[in-house]
């Protein structure tokens, strides 16, 4: 079972959390969640802005990769867009499994996945209130891709 | 063809999307890149590292070679920071 | 920062990784928790046992050498000891940093190493009230824990 | 010397913990497990498969040839299984 969303309102990530599947079966659930740095007191916040439609589309297509490639029991993938300030969530991803393995190798991907492959652009909101630069884009991030290639 | 666009492309460009006739030499998402560079300099300025552009037909993410003509909706945005 | 315990109350997820530390440099928290499976309707419950001081000790090792090994802020790690439920949780690894691959590596360390080196053993409990059998060591953990020899 | 067993080990023996007066010939690990072997049917089941019995000094994870009589505590268990 897959639930992705993209929001406007802050990430409660226990309710999100709900959604995924526990079965009598599960024994592992990775989580992980990333937020908002403020890079020693540079930023306020990141402005998020997102292509409606397509985002949505290509979570799901990543979580529906995931099930396929793992014997996972599903998977949570939930992103904020608008503004979101220092130390409040970004996104969240969990998946559910009978080992930890499983569990473990679906979140990553879905992040590694999630962070090229999702139609998502960040821009700085300075402490000082003005607005600053869009993130470029990491070369981290696409050899991260590069490792799950089969 | 409705064209959309994001992030420091779209601001380049000034607009968020728009309905856009395509010539007959449009063929490929390269081709549109290339059409679109000629429009003016808020085009030519955001599109002018053409590789460096992403391209999306119906929401899907496609190579500059694909051809793009069927496609309804086309988006142009720069590599993705999310997540 | 590190915290360890070892509890026979149920574990409240939330309660334990509030104490996980959470700074304005807080990019990533990568968590894991592992839940008693039912085995298909065949078990009631696991019985935890454990050598208590030493099993702390071997938790805090663990997590101090996952603090040594990546730029984390820092970890949580809690197991449970007595009767655990089917569905519920029986350990909580936890680990926040900066960027999501530190925080992924060192939850997946810590779990690892748990699973070999720190003094629990399981009992099975069937769901027709009996007492069954120790649980064998899985040689897999075995090989999970040697892909991190440096 | 405490000498405390866990799990299936405890079990078989029969005993949770107890002291021990090590003979001058138990300078091992693997010293003390032949030791206890001796002592009776419970040991001698309990720590058949001697390489398979992992052993703690000061609840400190130790190989069965390291020396043990310093240490003020030592623990005999199977492999673990716990996470």
């Amino acid at each position: 079972m897959i639930t992705v969303a993209v929001t406007a309102e802050p990430l409660d990530l226990n309710v999100w959390l709900a959604q995924l599947p526990q079965t009598e079966g599960t024994g592992a659930v990775a989580t992980f969640a990333g937020y908002c740095r403020g890079e020693a007191g540079r930023l306020a916040a990141l402005e998020l802005e997102h292509y409606p439609g397509m985002a949505e589309g290509e979570m799901k297509r990543i979580a529906t990769e995931a099930m396929a490639r793992w014997p996972i029991h599903g998977v949570v993938a939930v992103h904020r867009c608008g503004l979101v300030t220092v130390g409040a969530p970004i996104v969240l991803v969990a998946t559910s499994s009978a080992h930890r393995d499983a569990a473990f190798d679906a979140t990553r991907y879905v992040m590694d996945f999630l962070k090229t492959d999702a139609p998502f652009w960040k821009r700085e909101h300075h402490a000082d209130g003005t607005v600053g630069a869009w993130i470029e884009a990491n070369a981290k991030d696409d050899a991260a891709r590069a490792r799950w290639a089969p | 063809m409705r064209v959309k666009y994001f992030a420091w492309v779209r601001e380049r460009i000034g607009v968020a999307e728009e309905e856009i006739t395509l010539p007959d030499t449009v063929v490929t998402a390269h081709d549109l890149i290339a059409h679109l560079k000629s429009r003016g300099e808020g085009y030519a300025h955001a599109l002018e590292r053409d590789a460096f552009i992403r391209v999306a037909a119906d929401q899907m993410h496609v190579a500059h070679d694909t051809p793009i003509r069927e496609a309804r909706e086309v988006a142009l945005f720069p590599p993705m920071t999310g997540g």
